[in-house]
């Protein structure tokens, strides 16, 4: 499946794997993780809550997307859900290429699209409350 | 003629309603904007917060798992989702 | 060790870990591969032939550089040597920052830059004979 | 005087050349250029080959361990390096 949403840590060894092939001669990834800072505030942990369905299919679409933009060979996006602790990873985004260029290019624009599109939602717990994440405000919730 | 179209909720929207998922009978062929003039009486708490309707609208709507635009029309059955602006990745 | 010459497979796990802490929240990798395709010849393996000493010291020079040019937390240059099949891993760039922007940047410039300055040579063995590879030229062995 | 400074060769060079490294005897500060001019007579099978020595030069130039320029001086038990454009990553 090159689109998902998961629950456990990424597998980046299987992900390289599935977007290789022969005809590739570079692979760009880019790997989200929890960091400890957040609009000024202390992160203690984060909750990513998914419209599931319409998340797996939106990712499926930007894939599409990507893959008739750019002259990639192939590329996969996973999405982690649920409860994560500062480090852990979030998102991996994984594009191959004959060459590097369009890879990096792939790459870049798939983790903007799933940002601006993929409907997952962070809710972050602070030292100063807990607060949502829309875009780029940060709703205090408690 | 009637037809019932069953609306979610997702992240903050969710709170604010309390509930995941409700289905409403509404006028057969409406638009989506005509969908959330309907939610506005019946879900009063939501006014202020999600229906703006403007370009700045801080609300996402979906239809059956896809971004849809505010004139798109809706069939029986369809499942309409509303949500605040994304924040993955 | 940051910059390696390495005759082994990557351990892409190790190198991510390495360039991780709690103040990341974006990583971006550039994995080089063995293609079986060079300027239009069948490629049959690789043999990369390196100034050593000089090969990591310039490796150093151009993660220095990145870390001064780009405000990113870490970065790390692999490269291997000796014989690859089509397939294998050649160079593995890691970069992270706090934001993924300034880890794409730098990872692009330092891929760049490793190609452009980094005393390593590509022998490529085709069906229609052995080439040295010199920047974009290909010359004839045998 | 006199000072001496080894030369490596690398990758197409080192095949021309048959051997990877080899010391000289030259007039003590010399700059790499002079040094180049001195390969030139002792080499001629690396005359055509590396020694262009204009803008578009095939031939890079390192003293030890590090890019250099050709009107850089050499002390005594420098170490040049002469090689083609790099083809790694």
């Amino acid at each position: 499946m090159k689109c998902r949403l998961l629950k456990d840590n990424f597998n980046i060894a299987e992900a390289i794997n599935s977007v290789s092939s022969p005809k590739v001669g570079g692979i760009v990834i880019f790997l989200g993780k929890v960091r400890n800072e957040s609009h000024g505030k202390k992160v203690k942990k984060l909750i990513y809550e998914a419209y599931e369905e319409m998340a797996v299919a939106e990712m499926e679409r930007i894939r599409e997307e990507a893959m008739k933009k750019f002259p990639i060979e192939d590329i996969l996006i996973w999405h982690r859900y649920g409860e994560l602790e500062i480090g852990e990873d979030t998102i991996l985004i994984v594009a191959s290429g004959k060459h590097r260029r369009e890879a990096f290019d792939a790459c870049r624009w798939t983790i903007d699209e799933v940002k601006r599109r993929v409907p997952v939602w962070k809710k972050e717990v602070t030292d100063e409350g807990t607060f949502w994440i829309e875009g780029e405000k940060q709703i205090k919730i408690s | 003629m009637i037809m019932k179209v069953k609306v979610r909720y997702f992240a903050r929207f969710r709170s604010i309603v309390g509930v995941r998922e409700e289905e409403f009978e509404v006028p057969e062929g409406i638009r989506v904007k005509e969908l959330l003039d309907i939610l506005k009486e019946r879900r009063p708490e939501l006014k202020n917060e999600v229906f703006a309707q403007d370009e700045d609208a801080d609300v996402n709507v979906s239809k059956n798992g896809r971004y849809v635009s505010f004139d798109d029309h809706l069939s029986d059955g369809d499942v309409v989702a509303l949500f605040p602006p994304v924040s993955g990745g």
